[in-house]
């Protein structure tokens, strides 16, 4: 049975979520989706570990081999993404119990968590296939979904913000489907493996080139890449507090993964990218996404916008370790696609539970805050130290690896912008402590307790979780540095 | 000769380009959604396009037919026609609920009322 | 007990105070007694660790590993003991007259403010005792962090600024320069231990080990070297305790406790005087000592004059270390001793002031002397020891500095020992000579003052011009304590001798 | 070609949203000719069924939610939009430029992959269509994720506008609604479409199961199937043809048929192959794989057809 986990890694949700349909009953449905995360954590986790003590796992859909049939190929990169995804739904699984009951009719409920499960399936799809055609598939089915998610926010600007998306997004999976066409063209294959050796040969083809480009494009629009970003703060800012938690912590993520195995699986062999100018131009958009951006969130009264403006920034981080094309670069954006998943999910839980109690996240609405919800707000200062950066948090694991890889590099300029961008987050997250610490509750505020069990403990796990593995990095770094150079190894 | 061979494809690319700019252009919500269907379309268009082979018959085998067009791309398109059209109802259906919130489906009236809230 | 125990449990006896403090603070009196224990139970500690050191033992406690070879541990040396025996002394002094102070004062949130103080002084226990430069780190930015709650007590619009600009500076430095210096020593050196000799030797040429030096002198923006000394002057917002926290048990020492470890172990004292790339940066320090003694003048809140003197005292410390000489580095770490009790006497004294007099202007001090005989006393003895005069322990430390610049054979740093000396004693001196040969009714009618309490109570002075008392009990005897450390140091600087002696001759 | 650039142009002058959608739904089947002329029946039957058709339908709808006519904004012309468009399609041009020319038999695409499908799939999967072959079982993980996505679009628009809000007024220009009541009036029509519906259904039918054989499949059948529906619903009355499949079903087989597929493909999984294989299914290779492809595109059929109709009403209903 073990050799079918891969298959099951994917189909479990995607079974799960027409029966939430035909449920039709929120706690059911609630209960469907909750224990199928736990079961994809599972079998996530069991993959990993499989692939830490054998190597890549093939897995050929309905036994027709690569490149004729659609092939699974799990190597540690894809295994700890998978394991990203599904321990972030694990936890984010009882904290939207009560957060949905709150900012969704009831009798939408059960179609909420089969979107959910849907976009469970999409992502965990788009991490672990071995076909560029297959991964637009599941690109759009985690897309879909999230559009629909996000539309669900109570504020009417969530509308807006799902259908922008809707568009930005299509144009990016559509300008993906170009280049892949324009790679299949060239090479009469769509296997990623199959595409990585065949390329070289036609590297100097100036439609590959163009693919290469229309690839970079579509997903960056995707990854919310500078300056391709402009969908992403109203769809974190408007969409239920759950969906933002996922989303943030999950989606980026593994648009991210996708462009790393484009570039380094799909083209490691060939010379157009690692010599061409992409990278340069990576590395500038990415310095100007982490300066920009946390420049931006400094000025935002809305503190979900700012941490969603935050997101941006680390996504910038992301890029540039991709855009340095060496293996501790590659680590560092690895264990920063875990670390800020960790972080960035606490934090929004914490959004959320105000947002239960409170009715919004508004910066002034944060006064006094400190004293009427203690547990949350120690939460946020907390994640908030690893946003910035400070040592025993993961948030200081990702920046000490990033850095070090521009110092061998000798990126000053890098150096200079990722230290530059920390500084900003100390400055837009002590906005928000000095609010919720230094003023008194506003005169005539009801008194407010805290958020529920339900919720606080999975935030607490967030929070835990991204000082344990800032306390002891060293597992989360000896499979970013494996991941990293399973991706420089020559293809199969 | 070999620009007439590719005459095909700049075809396509100018459509595509339309669709585009309609999709970013037009202030209209309803006709962004109109123009990603186009631009989709003639993605579709550009890999049925290469899939042809001259002389070739659609790729349904048959006695006495050896060449056939390539079938690959044609159950690529597939997909994507169903999803664009999945797309497309949902783009729709947010048109719908943003007219009854916003009371427009011009995106520049929609920003200068969100930009009162 | 074993030596490992006790240095472990120096760290964790501040923590687990931190933690039992919030648990007794509805009981007031329950919850200084915990402070207590705490602070005597880490002296206590750090006792039970001097012998083996001062035998030349380096005892070491490992305690994970955090990044992929790259492990968080603790190593005693003698610099590092020198800085836990003041901080954990000083603690005791600091609680005592912290339960005098702000029961005196009626401070609000003291049950925060003593969790936070006994984190910091956790905090600084990591220091003194860490094994490498991440373990340093790691505790060098919980101080700063700990530390702002402190500072930002009053949660006042002034106190709040203080804050932003404390937080703004020493993280700003931490993470822009030092942190970077740090990395890159990682990625030069592949290891981050303390050990003797220092670790760039060989593996970084001279322009490289220039600026990693900066970066690392800067970087520790605790040390206050201009231009990033501001947030000690803006801290003086904060109650005096965490004044004396910041001046002299704690935070400006785990600086230049920073600055000498790196010079000593990180760089290797050899090393770097055969590059000589750290001249310009006695310049540096020099011209913060000559600047900021200057600025100190100017000042008539008393407390800024103190703030802006540690400045300069800071320097001095720093100076040593960029003398790169063994004589040098000896008057470094002498320094950090004797600045500390010196200056935490005048710290003490001036809360004093201000609890018992409602005074924080010095032009308002005149006289002060005959209703606070004691804390005029004590404020001359701190003055003398920072001056470095005999018979004060200020005096050796300025003594090992000076031979330091001569062994350099720079006479011109020595006159700026000398002009500092002078103005201190200009700076310093005038305060209890006034407080003692003048008479109250020479005081000039306030203006100047801005503060709400001496303005309050100068009214008060008026209806009643000899009410003033001495300041409460509690903070005569710590006033007392540290005052009477300044002349003990004289007599019997020994032990701190002998330490900082095994660290240049091994 | 030229003429749907035309058309193409046209949609992007036209401020008359309701010519704009006419013009798309020609702009569809345009494409659809060109994909026969292409050899692509299967798509071209596609295409015909769901870009003139069912979106056209879904557009105007809409349209007849919100408003048919574009304002003309003063703003100036976005010169922005103008030069990324040009661009993109520079670099396009430039990328086409080491293509291998039209039509040419010797070009790449044609050698890696496919050769196989055409030589082999005979024995290996038994069906004369190759694309049906390709589609269900050699990429059938695709089609998989594509039943998925219309599954998503299903459940995301009875999310959104699944549920109109009660008690609000509003002016109703509708285009469909008038449109309807003109042809309700219309006897002749009535009668016809009368007729033809029942056509249009078992031609449904015939499309799924002939689709291993000639062009067609469960998509098609799907989509003619749910606009056999549609065209009852235009004609007569939604409620009357809500009742003849009331909300419950469409939603029961919207899930049973994304169920089935999936479970056809756990069927394989159970039986010692992988995921999706089908040859385990029956003792012989190919009568496995025809059994599973019959199956599974029975799913897809019951998936599309629930799901159009689903997505449908729920748009036809906001009108109440």
């Amino acid at each position: 049975m073990a050799a079918q986990y891969p298959a099951l890694q994917v189909v479990l949700a995607l079974l799960a979520a027409p029966v939430c349909l035909i449920l039709r009953r929120p706690n059911a449905a609630w209960a469907v989706a909750t224990v199928i995360t736990w079961i994809s954590l599972a079998l996530a986790l069991s993959l990993l570990g499989r692939v830490w003590e054998t190597g890549v796992i093939l897995y050929p859909m309905g036994d027709w081999a690569a490149p004729w049939g659609i092939e699974y190929q799990i190597d540690t990169v894809n295994a700890f993404m998978l394991v990203i995804v599904t321990l972030i739904g694990s936890v984010v699984m009882p904290f939207a119990r009560a957060s949905v009951e709150a900012e969704i009719e009831e009798e939408r409920i059960y179609l909420f968590y089969c979107m959910y499960l849907l976009n469970l399936a999409g992502l965990l799809g788009i991490a672990i296939t071995g076909d560029v055609f297959n991964l637009f598939v599941f690109l759009e089915i985690s897309s879909l979904s999230s559009y629909v998610m996000i539309s669900l926010g109570r504020d009417k600007r969530a509308l807006t913000a799902a259908y922008r998306y809707l568009v930005i997004g299509t144009i990016g999976a559509t300008f993906y489907i170009i280049g892949v066409g324009m790679m299949y063209m060239t090479t009469g294959s769509l296997n990623m493996a199959d595409l990585a050796a065949i390329l070289p040969a036609v590297a100097d083809s100036r439609t590959v080139l163009v693919a290469l480009g229309f690839l970079t494009v579509g997903l960056g629009l995707k990854l919310a890449l500078f300056p391709l970003h402009l969908w992403l703060p109203n769809a974190y800012a408007y969409a239920p507090s759950a969906v933002t938690v996922f989303l943030a912590a999950t989606g980026t993520k593994v648009a991210v993964y996708a462009f790393i195995r484009i570039f380094f699986t799909v083209f490691g062999g060939v010379e157009i990218f690692t010599a061409g100018v992409i990278p340069q131009i990576l590395a500038v958009l990415a310095a100007l996404a982490m300066i920009g951006a946390s420049a931006v969130a400094i000025y935002q009264t809305d503190v979900k916008r700012l941490l969603a403006y935050s997101s941006i920034a680390q996504i910038g981080y992301m890029v540039l370790g991709i855009s340095m094309v060496t293996v501790t670069g590659l680590a560092g954006t690895i264990v920063h696609l875990f670390n800020h998943a960790i972080m960035k999910g606490g934090l929004f839980m914490a959004m959320g539970c105000i947002l239960f109690k409170i009715g919004a996240v508004q910066l002034d609405q944060f006064e006094g805050l400190g004293k009427r919800m203690p547990v949350t707000m120690a939460a946020f200062v907390a994640g908030g130290f690893s946003l910035i950066g400070v040592p025993l948090t993961v948030g200081f694991v990702s920046k000490w690896y990033l850095v070090q890889a521009a110092l061998e590099k000798g990126w000053w300029l890098a150096v200079a912008a990722i230290l530059a961008s920390s500084l900003l987050a100390v400055i837009y997250i002590w906005r928000v402590v000095e609010v919720a610490y230094f003023r008194p509750p506003p005169k005539g505020s009801a008194e407010v307790s805290e958020a529920p069990l339900s919720m606080l403990v999975p935030l607490w796990i967030l929070i835990g979780a991204s000082y344990y593995f800032g306390i002891d990095a060293t597992q989360t770094l000896d499979i970013a540095f494996a991941a990293a150079e399973t991706l420089f190894a020559p293809p199969l | 000769m070999e620009f007439l061979g590719l005459l095909n494809y700049w075809i396509v690319v100018v459509l595509m380009m339309t669709g585009f700019y309609i999709v970013i252009a037009h202030n209209n919500l309803v006709k962004k959604i109109v123009g990603l269907n186009i631009f989709q379309v003639s993605v579709f268009v550009f890999y049925i396009t290469m899939a042809k082979v001259k002389g070739g018959t659609a790729p349904i085998l048959a006695e006495g037919i050896e060449i056939y067009s390539n079938p690959l791309p044609h159950v690529l398109i597939l997909t994507a026609i169903v999803v664009g059209v999945a797309t497309t109802a949902l783009g729709l259906a947010l048109v719908v609920r943003i007219h009854d919130a916003y009371g427009t489906i011009e995106d520049d009236e929609i920003e200068a009322r969100e930009n009162e809230l | 007990m074993t030596v490992e125990l006790a240095i472990l449990l120096a760290v964790a006896v501040p923590f687990a105070g931190a933690v039992l403090i919030p648990l007794t603070g509805a009981k007031p009196n329950l919850r200084e007694t915990v402070t207590l224990v705490c602070a005597a139970l880490l002296f206590y500690l750090v006792s039970v660790i001097y012998p083996i050191v001062a035998a030349g033992g380096v005892p070491e406690v490992y305690l994970f590993e955090m990044l992929p070879g790259l492990s968080v541990f603790f190593l005693v040396e003698p610099l590092g003991l020198i800085f836990a025996g003041i901080a954990s002394f000083l603690w005791i002094a600091t609680s005592v007259y912290s339960i005098g102070y702000m029961r005196g004062h009626n401070e609000e949130n003291q049950t925060r403010f003593y969790a936070y103080f006994a984190i910091a002084l956790g905090a600084a226990m990591g220091v003194a005792f860490a094994g490498n430069m991440l373990t340093l780190f790691i505790f060098y930015e919980v101080l700063t962090l700990s530390t702002f709650p402190l500072v930002a007590h009053s949660g006042t619009d002034e106190a709040k600024r203080a804050g932003r600009v404390y937080l703004g500076v020493l993280l700003g430095t931490s993470i822009g320069f030092q942190l970077l210096a740090i990395i890159w020593t990682w990625s030069l050196t592949g290891t981050l231990d303390f050990t003797d000799g220092g670790i760039l030797a060989g593996k970084a040429d001279g322009l490289t080990a220039g600026i990693l030096l900066a970066l690392y002198i800067f970087g520790i923006g605790k040390a206050a070297l201009m231009p990033f000394h501001r947030w000690l002057p803006a801290a003086m917002v904060a109650p005096t305790p965490v004044s004396a926290l910041l001046h002299a048990v704690a935070v400006v020492k785990a600086g230049v406790f920073t600055v000498v470890k790196v010079v000593v172990y990180i760089f290797g004292i050899d090393f770097l005087f055969d590059i000589g790339v750290s001249e310009w940066l006695q310049y540096m320090a020099a011209a913060t000592i000559l600047i900021a003694s200057l600025v100190a003048m100017t000042k008539d809140n008393l407390k800024a004059r103190l703030a802006y003197s540690t400045v300069s005292q800071l320097s001095y410390v720093i100076l040593g270390a960029m003398l790169v000489t063994d004589l040098g580095i000896i008057g470094s770490g002498m320094h950090i001793a004797m600045h500390a009790f010196g200056k935490i006497t005048l710290f003490f004294c001036a809360g004093a002031f201000m609890v018992a007099a409602h005074k924080t202007e010095i032009s308002q001090m005149r006289g002060i002397g005959h209703a606070m005989p004691f804390t005029t006393l004590a404020f001359f003895i701190g003055s003398l020891s920072v001056i470095g005069l005999p018979p004060m322990g200020g005096l050796w430390s300025k003594w090992y500095l000076a031979l330091g610049t001569l062994e350099t054979g720079k006479l011109w740093l020595l006159g700026v020992l000398m002009v500092s000396s002078l103005l201190n004693v200009a700076y310093l001196l005038p305060i209890p000579f006034r407080g003692f040969f003048s008479s109250p009714e020479e005081n000039p009618p306030l203006k100047s003052s801005h503060n709400h309490d001496s303005e309050h109570d100068h009214t008060h002075d008026q209806d009643r011009p000899k009410g003033i008392k001495e300041a409460p009990v509690a903070c005569l005897i710590a006033i007392g304590v540290t005052s009477a450390g300044c002349l003990v140091l004289f007599f019997y600087p020994d032990p701190v001798y002998d330490l900082m002696r095994q660290i240049v001759a091994p | 070609m030229v003429f749907m650039a035309v058309t193409g142009f046209a949609v992007a002058r036209l401020r008359n949203l309701f010519g704009v959608v006419m013009l798309t739904g020609l702009f569809s089947l345009m494409s659809a000719v060109l994909y026969v002329v292409l050899d692509a029946v299967d798509v071209a039957f596609t295409e015909a069924a769901v870009g003139a058709g069912i979106a056209t339908v879904l557009m105007l709808s809409t349209l007849a939610l919100t408003s048919s006519e574009e304002r003309v904004s003063e703003a100036e012309k976005p010169m922005w939009a103008l030069g990324l468009v040009v661009v993109t399609g520079a670099v396009l041009i430039y990328g086409t430029l080491d293509m291998a020319p039209f039509g040419d038999a010797y070009a790449p695409i044609h050698h890696h992959v496919v050769p196989r499908y055409l030589e082999k799939s005979g024995q290996e999967v038994g069906l004369p269509n190759v694309v049906t072959s390709v589609l269900a079982s050699y990429r059938g993980y695709d089609t998989l994720g594509e039943v998925y996505v219309i599954f998503t679009a299903a459940c995301g628009v009875l999310l959104i506008i699944g549920r109109p809000k009660r008690g609000r007024r509003r002016t109703l220009r509708m285009l469909v609604g008038e449109m309807r009541h003109g042809m309700r009036q219309n006897v002749i029509l009535r009668v016809v479409s009368k007729l033809l519906i029942p056509f249009i259904l078992v031609f449904a039918l015939y499309v799924q199961w002939h689709g291993d054989f000639g062009p067609g499949g469960g998509f098609q059948a799907g989509v003619i199937f749910a606009a056999g529906f549609i065209l009852y619903a235009l004609i007569f009355d939604v409620d009357t043809s809500r009742m003849v499949v009331p909300s419950e079903v469409t939603r029961l087989l919207l899930a049973l048929g994304v169920m089935l597929y999936a479970g056809v493909g756990v069927v394989g999984l159970l039986r010692g192959g992988n995921f999706l294989n089908y040859s385990v299914l029956a003792q012989e290779q190919t009568a496995g794989q025809h059994l599973g492809i019959l199956l599974v595109e029975f799913g897809v059929g019951l998936t599309v057809a629930a799901a159009m109709i689903t997505i449908f009403f729920t748009f036809a209903r906001q009108e109440h």
